[in-house]
């Protein structure tokens, strides 16, 4: 859309939106968000800088095709629930917790890179539906 | 104190809020709700949320507020411009005691560029009005 | 014995791969089969004709009980040895019949692959390798008959007959199945012991019904009959054999085998008595409304298959013996027969028994096969025929009920057959030869050898029937597991009640020959009455069912997504509201229930009219603006019964959802009201009935108490073991973390289906 | 008259009925902007509701939901703008 | 000026770290801390760094110039809706910009918006013209210089 | 450690899944990866079998968490014999694939998706959690909307979107009936909800969940009233896509439901009445929609629906017999439907289409080929002693033990369409001559091929076509597979122990 | 208070299903989410309902005690949530591309793939 004011008011928003993404994702094990909402609200940032500066230049600031964030996330995800098995001789998805909390995000552990996965995995579809329908309007 | 403060902001936000709410039901054009709905109820809701933020009077919620506070004067103005620009593409016509249009003809309606003041007016068979379905 | 079995279906799978290599020599190696067969065969005769039983058994399949045991007997043997013996004559027939024919290697393999199934059923001492085979012989048959498959009339006969005796086959399963469980084992000579069980357990007459429906096809009774006739499109050496000589005999085979299991007395008797009676007498008349030599032919064998199920189910030593006795005359006579008519049917082109005249000057060995195979047909002395047909007589008269009526019977059939034996064996000879005929001369002696030698041994056995009583009789009689009366047949009794019947029936058979002319005429005069022949009825009845099968798959298969959505709803509505009525109950507590307060009900009614909104509005983007009023109501619903994370989902999903709606919307066309108002009033009274249903259900629910074990584990050890403090995403990430694994997978194939959707374009040129 | 009472019987109806005289406004219209306008008002007042709530409940992290509302809101509004004007562009 | 900024904010997370006081008045105490630190630090630096500290107070002071506006403004929203008669005389007013910037257009613009009788609604293509609707619009040069006084005037002093 | 190998399949295809996504463009790679990954799961799924087979029931706790708390994984035979015979199909599948579908379509994402529908019958077949249950079928059901619609013309999407909105429908009453069964017993391990169903009063509500997952799961295998999608849909994909969903995807919901009926609403008289009541309707309908059809994927997709009442009567009998025929007939079903479905494709590739008034002179012309299709035909009949025959002893057996006379007329009735029906399409197909059409022309038809290429297709025919004639003759192997099988459903102890380790 | 949110979800099934019984391919998906969301309410509900007591394990505390909302259900609705929204958009996309190919959003236009053929 052809309007200034929409356009720098999202470039303002747009890395405050994926800062708040990322915090909702980190602290979804302790308080209410995670991965999925995370994601979501990333993907709703990139899909507020497609409105408000167009799909092309949005498509730049991510550099990749965002479905490529799909296989990415999914194997973060997968591999953090088979390292266990493959690293521990534990079963499938069995959390492994680093000794020491840390502030915000809390124990570090496989389940926090498993929410991460869910959450590029969502960036990536969301996006890519999203992308898709815009590009073939 | 505290406590009065949370009954003076919780109240006043209540308001604005029912200000906004029959605003928009009273007003009569889009415009004037849009503005209506923009400022009392971001006002409104800002002052119930600094009144959660008074009754907790902890760090993170009050950082949150603020966040929350920020970000809703930030976008609600962004988005009443679009609708409110939306609008007047759309060709919803102004209440008839307005009393001035200098938007009227300016708009290309195929590129949707805006002229500015200095330029001719023409066109102005073009903001006929339509409405959604 | 198995060897036996199995060679037949090695060759047949050998011509599959090789056949093609062998096209010159395929006649030769394929007679050698058959022929070496029925040598083995033979060899067992002293044994056999001594009582004993030869038995063989391999386990196959234990666990169903169906192993492959063979018993030899002199039934068996009987059957094995015309099964090779006339297969050996069939196979070097064919080698003449069908030289140079393009598909020889296939016919001989479905010939040795019918050879072998036929061996194998009579050979079966269990049930269900009884069965495997039966249903192998009717596959073979089907390809035999449909051989000729370039033409219509063959393919439709080939699926009527495989149609018929399809149902016959399924009906013996059901009867195997349930005779095996009556009886605890599938082993025929087993349930010999168990008669008296199995004719009293509450199964028998089911088992019967069963069986008999299974013979009654296969073996062509009255009203399954039909297909046979229509057989007569194979080839003529699959007639012979297969539709004259051995297949159809299954059926009978069969009945004779289970004769000692399940003749279980009156309805035994009296259903194979009035089946084979009328089935005898039927298609007997019909032979004489016949011009055609192989369809008098094909009825004067569903006749004789009559007599045979009509003497089984006389059931008394005389009878059974002179069953036995008459497959063996029927086999050889009609089977000759066959030949016969293929050798004519060969060298004129016509079966038209009206065109056909004086053939014995220009075939006379055919003429001389043709001449003693009427004098068998027709019971003449000193034939085998003579002394099948006494003993026939000598069955029916020493009947309990009914001697007379029965006797009647047998000798209006025996006339009937007389004649058509005539008309195939001899009328065709008889007379001067036409011009068109001259031409004619004697083809090659594998096709004329065959016939004279099955009449001449029709003959030799006549005046030696010593020969077959030792061999067959009273070996046969010892399956019937019933005890060997001294018994023997001979050419001559003396004058005796018999002898002046088989008198009647000759003279009336040589009226009935000299007076009747087979004509056109005739032929067309029956054809009147065939609407309620039960080959019409069939096919009428095969009609009217496509035509049902039609409107029935037509009236749930419209096409329209909502018939099919509101059959399901319809159906669901059906049986919840009957389980939900069944035990209904008003009355309720529902003190334990959560309050109700004013901001719920705002959200509350916010949320209903933003879903009637949605239903009821005429404007697509205001309803999808609606959808977002029911996803803001439902987010702070899930806000206030404390699931933030659901409501923090939930808002953002419904808007994500409403983005991609409006992205898409303005491609698509505005609301259609297409539905008429009758149609929505009776969509809304059934989505509404689900509706009440779904809350009447969740009201129920809600009464009964609940199990906490899982979720207080979870809130016990959410953090102490899991190390998260917000339980549901612990339960997300790392209690069910499996769930989310796979749901993002959900996302990531949604994903790539609508790229997939949007961005490949085919041309309809290169699709596919 | 406690802080929590006065949120309960007073603020909270105030701002129920708020959203159901919006609510009017949305089934009125009469053109799709008044119902975008309203959907957005509902959703800012349902922020409103949940900080109230959050003090009710004396819960929090409900406000952190506002958060997302806000921001959701936001986008919602700027889809149908986009929507509209590329629909008017078109036509 | 990002650089003093966020070195102001290292500042207090350091601060409060080293307290290990995680509450808002420290945070507080820890940001004016290290804003008076860097500000001493800043008479030692280059020119353009001042700033800095000069428009801090401006922020202030423009935010609650910002306030007053919005309740001023709200009041009279609030009896124009509650009153049964409607006594607006509203229209759409090109408004001649000062602002260049995208920033400084973006922002004038919803402050406009955000200040009850008036609704930015869009800028023109040359960005010259801030198309403005007003609830009162009875003099509309008067509105014009208002706006163009108050606003657009302190929010540009600060962003410049 | 040693027990995780059951789950060593989805861990196969979800690895390949994802490695497939990173290949997008790679078409070659692609092929050769999905069948060569394939063929690696089949190696898994025989492991797995023989492993369960010679050890029992192995159950794996995900996340380490006991059963209740966690979801577990139970490899009983029944499931890791599915596994394998998923991995049969899927390798059979791939292959065909790879030289059936057209290259703009593998392009996007098709082997992909290809496994994540694989996984997905995989994880359903394996898990036992009735809400992971849930979750594997929509990886199914939207893996199966993309195969079906992608790339789709006219008849396609129309039979997509009847396929999406009834598949949807059918989820939502699966959610429904697990809402229901969750407020009653408070679990989703089915194990667990086995033993506490027990304890809920009101039976009533336990019949109304159990009616509801029929509904849901009949829906998707396909039964009377709910079959309608599956006419309208399989026939219209490309015959890979419809072999693996007629192979594999109506059985998912068979084995969905005798699951549940197994292991938690066994026996009741109210469900058996009515399972076996719609058990019959299903022959009956499937067998007159097959009777009256011209297309042979059509008469194929009609032929479904009357097996899986087959398989359903057998379910309701409720006897160790009968559980043992419906397993049998599940192995035999999966195979041959994935090849008839492979086999349309072929027939499709030679004559350019798969309308039987158009068809013909096959056995003329392809008369070797004609006879391998042959065997398929005859076991799908039952003709004694291929795989079809063997199941229906213990399923007559078991209709008159339970006096269900109604049911053995009906096993009769859809064996006797079956027959007639082939017969008539072999009488058409491969008999008749080809009668005179015009032929599409910008078509590769079979006989264009390379010979490489042509080998590519009939392989995966002829492998399953084995595969068939082995559970025919080797059907001692499969029955007592199947008497297993059965046993361990019928004891549903024997799971319970297994999983909540008692 | 159980009882409103029953009848609620009852309307919700009926709304969805009503809308999925209509000839127009967008009310069909409109009618989808409505069903949607009818489904996560029913579970939501069945899975008994607590009012303002998230399942959340306060800073200080190691263990969820007292009253608590049970967190099974959210679990279960958040990947239900998720798995109807990429089953939606699909839907709306595959709606979109049908409407394209066959330019009518008539569900009784859809027919020919049942015809006998
Ligand atoms: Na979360
Ligand atoms: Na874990």
């Amino acid at each position: 859309m052809r309007t200034i004011i929409l356009k720098s008011a999202s470039s303002y928003l747009l890395p405050v939106l994926l800062l708040f993404s990322v915090f909702i994702l980190l602290r979804g094990h302790y308080l209410p968000g995670g991965g999925f909402v995370g994601g979501l609200v990333a993907a709703i940032a990139f899909v507020l800088d497609a409105f408000s500066n167009g799909l092309d230049k949005a498509k730049k600031i991510l550099k990749f095709h965002p479905g490529f964030l799909m296989p990415v996330g999914l194997s973060v995800a997968f591999l953090s629930g088979i390292s266990p098995l493959v690293f521990a001789d534990l079963p499938m998805m069995t959390g492994i917790w680093a000794e020491n909390p840390i502030p915000v995000i809390g124990a570090i552990g496989s389940p926090l890179f498993f929410d991460i996965g869910v959450y590029l995995v969502v960036i990536g579809s969301s996006l890519t539906i999203i992308f898709t329908i815009s590009e073939s309007l | 104190m505290n406590d009065i403060l949370i009954y003076i902001t919780s109240g006043l936000g209540a308001l604005f809020v029912l200000l906004a709410a029959i605003g928009t039901l009273r007003m009569p054009d889009q415009y004037l709700r849009i503005s209506v709905n923009t400022k009392a109820a971001t006002l409104g809701v800002g002052l119930l949320l600094t009144a959660s933020a008074l009754f907790f009077l902890d760090l993170s919620v009050t950082t949150r507020v603020i966040a929350v506070i920020i970000f809703i004067f930030i976008t609600a103005p962004v988005s009443a411009h679009l609708i409110g620009r939306t609008s007047y593409f759309i060709g919803n016509k102004l209440w008839e005691n307005s009393y001035i249009d200098d938007l009227k003809g300016k708009y290309n309606k195929s590129t949707h560029e805006l002229k500015g003041l200095n330029k001719r007016k023409n066109n102005e068979e073009e903001t006929e009005s339509k409405s959604e379905s | 014995m198995l060897a036996a079995v199995l060679l037949g279906f090695l060759f047949s799978l050998f011509l599959v791969f090789a056949g093609s290599y062998f096209k010159g020599k395929l006649a030769v190696l394929s007679s050698i089969i058959p022929i070496s067969l029925f040598v083995y065969f033979l060899s067992f005769l002293p044994e056999i004709s001594n009582g004993e039983v030869v038995y063989e058994s391999y386990e196959w399949i234990p666990s169903f009980g169906v192993n492959l045991s063979f018993t030899l007997d002199g039934l068996a043997l009987l059957f094995a040895l015309m099964i090779t013996g006339i297969g050996s004559l069939v196979f070097l027939y064919t080698s003449a019949y069908l030289k140079g024919h393009k598909y020889l290697d296939r016919f001989y393999g479905y010939l040795s692959l019918f050879m072998a199934s036929m061996l194998g059923l009579v050979l079966s001492d269990n049930l269900m390798s009884l069965f495997i085979f039966w249903e192998l012989t009717s596959i073979s048959s089907f390809y035999l008959i449909g051989f000729n498959n370039d033409k219509a009339d063959s393919r439709k006969s080939a699926l009527v007959a495989l149609g018929i005796t399809g149902i016959g086959g399924l009906l013996l399963l059901g009867g195997a199945v349930l005779l095996g469980d009556v009886a605890g084992t599938y082993r025929i000579s087993e349930m010999l012991s168990m008669r008296d069980s199995i004719t009293d357990s509450s199964h028998y007459i089911l088992i019967l019904l069963l069986i008999f429906g299974a013979a009654f096809t296969k073996s062509a009774q009255f009203p399954f009959h039909f297909w046979l006739p229509g057989a007569m499109k194979a080839p003529t050496p699959v007639s012979t054999y297969l539709h004259s000589a051995t297949m159809v005999k299954a059926g009978v085979y069969l009945l004779f085998r289970m004769t000692p299991v399940l003749n279980g007395g009156d309805i035994w008797h009296t259903i194979l008595i009035v089946v084979g009676g009328i089935t005898m007498l039927y298609s007997a008349i019909h032979i004489i409304f016949r011009t055609d030599l192989k369809g008098i032919l094909a009825y004067s064998t569903i006749s004789a298959l009559g007599i045979l199920v009509f003497l089984i189910g006389i059931g008394t030593q005389a009878a059974l013996i002179a069953a036995a006795v008459f497959i063996v005359v029927h086999a050889l006579y009609k089977a000759s027969l066959f030949l016969i008519t293929g050798i004519i049917d060969h060298e004129t082109g016509t079966r038209d028994v009206t065109q056909l005249a004086g053939l014995r000057k220009v075939l006379l060995p055919v003429a001389i096969a043709g001449f003693i195979a009427a004098l068998i047909s027709g019971g003449v002395p000193p034939t085998l025929g003579f002394v099948g047909k006494d003993l026939i007589y000598e069955s029916t008269l020493h009947f309990t009920n009914n001697a007379v009526l029965l006797t009647i019977l047998a000798i209006s059939t025996n006339v009937f057959l007389f004649y058509a034996g005539f008309v195939a064996g001899v009328k065709p000879f008889m007379g001067p030869l036409p011009k068109k005929f001259e031409n004619i001369h004697l083809p090659s002696p594998l096709m004329w050898v065959p016939p004279l030698i099955m009449t001449l041994a029709g003959l030799v056995f006549g005046i030696f029937p010593g020969l077959i009583e030792s061999a067959f009789a009273k070996p046969i009689a010892m399956t019937q597991a019933i005890a060997f009366e001294d018994f023997h047949l001979k050419l001559w009794h003396g004058f005796n009640t018999v002898l002046g019947l088989s008198a009647i029936t000759l003279v009336l058979g040589t009226i009935l020959y000299l007076k009747l002319t087979p004509s056109h005429a005739l032929e067309n005069s029956i054809a009147k009455f065939n609407f309620i022949s039960p080959k019409i009825l069939f096919l009428k009845l095969s009609e009217g069912f496509a035509v049902f099968s039609s409107y029935w798959t037509n009236f749930f298969q419209t096409g329209y997504l909502r018939h099919y959505i509101s059959t399901i709803v319809a159906f669901l509505i059906l049986l919840l509201g009957y389980l939900i009525f069944s035990d209904f109950s008003l009355e309720s507590d529902f003190s334990t229930l959560a309050e109700l307060t004013i901001y719920e009900i705002s959200i509350l009614l916010m949320l209903l009219a933003g879903v009637l909104y949605t239903v009821f509005t005429k404007s697509r983007l205001a309803a999808v603006a609606a959808l977002g009023v029911v996803g803001l109501s439902f987010s702070l619903l899930f806000l206030f019964y404390s699931a933030p994370d659901l409501a923090m989902t939930q808002f953002s999903v419904d808007t994500l959802t409403v983005i991609l709606f409006v992205l898409v919307l303005y491609k698509l066309p505005r609301y259609l009201n297409l539905s008429d108002r009758w149609l929505r009033i009776k969509h809304g009274v059934l989505s509404a009935s689900f509706g009440v249903l779904i809350t009447l259900l969740i009201l129920r629910v809600l009464k009964e108490p609940k199990n906490t074990e899982i979720t207080e584990f979870y809130a016990e050890n959410a953090y102490k073991l899991a190390h998260g403090k917000n339980v549901v995403n612990v339960i997300l990430v790392d209690f069910r973390g499996i769930d989310t694994m796979i749901e993002i997978s959900v996302l990531i194939v949604a994903a790539l289906g609508v790229f997939g959707l949007l961005k490949l374009r085919l041309k309809t040129k290169d699709k596919k | 008259m406690n802080i929590h009472d006065f949120l309960y019987y007073i603020i909270l109806p105030i701002l129920s009925v708020s959203s159901l005289l919006v609510f009017v406004r949305f089934f009125k219209g009469p053109s799709i902007i008044d119902r975008v306008v309203a959907l957005d008002l509902l959703i800012t007042i349902g922020i409103g509701i949940i900080a109230i709530y959050s003090i009710l409940s004396d819960t929090p992290t409900f406000l952190d939901i506002s958060l997302v509302l806000a921001l959701i809101a936001f986008l919602g509004s700027v889809a149908f703008a986009y929507y509209l004007e590329k629909r008017n562009k078109n036509e | 000026m990002k650089t003093k900024f966020l070195s102001n904010i290292l500042l207090m997370l350091i601060w409060v770290f080293l307290t290990g006081e995680y509450n808002f008045n420290n945070f507080f105490f820890g940001f004016l801390l290290s804003f008076i630190i860097l500000w001493i630090l800043s008479g030692f630096e280059e020119k353009n760094t001042k700033k800095y500290f000069k428009i801090v107070p401006k922020i202030i002071s423009f935010f609650l110039f910002f306030i007053w506006e919005l309740t001023k403004a709200n009041i009279q929203v609030a009896y124009e809706v509650i009153t049964p008669n409607l006594n607006m005389k509203p229209g759409i007013v090109g408004l001649p910009l000062d602002a260049k910037t995208d920033l400084e257009i973006t922002l004038l613009a919803n402050l406009i918006t955000l200040t009850p009788g008036t609704l930015a609604l869009d800028v023109s293509t040359d960005r010259s013209v801030l198309y403005v609707h007003a609830m009162y619009v009875v003099d509309k040069k008067e509105f014009i210089e208002d706006i163009k006084q108050g606003f657009e005037k302190r929010l540009l002093e600060i962003l410049r | 450690m040693t027990n995780d190998i059951i789950i060593l399949p989805l861990i196969v295809h979800l690895f390949l899944s994802i490695l497939l996504m990173f290949f997008w463009n790679k078409l070659n790679f692609q092929k050769i990866v999905s069948v060569v990954g394939n063929a690696m799961a089949l190696g898994v799924a025989i492991w797995v079998f023989t492993y369960v087979y010679s050890s029992g029931t192995q159950v794996v706790e995900s996340g380490d968490w006991p059963a209740p708390f966690g979801i577990v994984f139970v490899g009983d035979m029944l499931a890791v014999t599915l596994v394998l015979l998923t991995a049969i199909t899927g390798f059979a599948v791939s292959i065909f694939s790879t030289i059936s579908v057209i290259k703009a379509r593998l392009k996007f994402g098709y082997f992909s998706v290809f496994h994540f529908l694989l996984l997905g019958l995989n994880g359903a077949f394996l898990t036992g959690d009735i809400f992971n249950l849930y979750v594997w079928f929509e990886i199914i059901i939207i893996s199966s909307f993309v195969l079906i619609s992608i790339g789709g013309e006219k008849s396609q999407l129309e039979g997509a979107v009847k396929y999406f909105a009834l598949n949807f429908f059918a989820s939502m009453i699966f959610l429904t009936a697990l809402g229901v069964l969750y407020g009653l017993v408070g679990t989703l391990n089915m194990a667990d909800i086995s033993l506490k169903i027990a304890e809920v009063k009101d039976t009533t509500l336990v019949e109304i969940s159990a009616v509801l997952f029929l509904v849901g799961f009949g829906i998707k295998s396909a039964i009377f009233p709910l079959y309608f999608w599956l006419p309208a849909s399989y026939h219209t994909p490309p015959s890979a896509v419809s072999a693996i969903f007629a192979g594999l995807l109506t059985k998912v919901g068979v084995y969905a439901l005798i699951r549940i009926f197994t292991l938690i609403y066994g026996g009741d008289s109210f469900l058996t009445i009515l399972l076996l009541t719609l058990a019959i309707m299903t022959i009956f309908s499937g067998g007159l929609g097959a009777i009256i059809q011209n297309n042979i994927k059509k008469v194929f997709m009609y032929f479904i629906i009357c097996h899986i009442g087959f398989m359903i009567g057998g379910l309701a009998l409720f006897t160790e017999v009968a559980m043992a025929g419906v397993i049998f007939y599940l192995i035999h079903d999966i195979i041959i439907k994935t090849n008839l479905f492979l086999i349309s494709g072929l027939i499709y590739r030679i004559k350019g289409t798969t309308n039987m008034k158009k068809l013909g002179g096959l056995y003329e012309h392809y008369p070797k080929l004609s006879l391998l299709i042959a065997i398929p035909l005859f076991s799908l009949i039952g003709i004694p002693p291929l795989s079809g025959y063997w199941p229906k002893i213990s399923l007559i057996l078991a209709s008159f033990n339970a006096q269900e006379y109604w049911f053995f007329g009906a096993l009769i009735f859809g064996s006797l369409i079956t027959l007639i029906v082939i017969a008539k399409l072999w009488s058409e197909v491969f008999w008749k001559n080809q009668p005179e059409i015009n032929f599409p022309e910008k078509f590769i038809y079979f006989n264009q091929l390379r010979f490489g290429q042509k080998l590519t297709f009939i392989f995966p025919i002829a492998f399953l076509t084995f595969v068939t004639l082995y559970i025919g003759f080797g059907a001692e192997h499969i029955q007592q597979l199947s008497e297993r099988i059965a046993t361990e459903l019928m004891n549903k102890e024997l799971y319970i122990d297994a999983v909540l380790k008692r | 208070m159980e009882i409103i949110l029953a009848v609620i979800t009852g309307v919700l099934y009926a709304s969805g299903i009503y809308m999925i019984l209509r000839r127009s391919m967008v009310k069909l998906i409109l009618g989808i989410i409505l069903l949607g969301n009818g489904v996560n309410l029913l579970i939501f509900l069945l899975g008994r309902i607590t009012k303002g007591e998230p399942p959340i394990i306060d800073s200080a505390e190691k263990v969820l005690e007292g009253v608590y909302a049970d967190p099974i259900p959210q679990a279960l609705i958040l990947t239900a949530i998720v798995i109807s929204f990429g089953l939606q958009s699909f839907a709306i996309i595959l709606v979109k591309r049908t409407y394209k190919v066959l330019k009518t959003d008539d569900l009784d236009q859809l027919n020919t793939t049942d015809e006998d053929s």
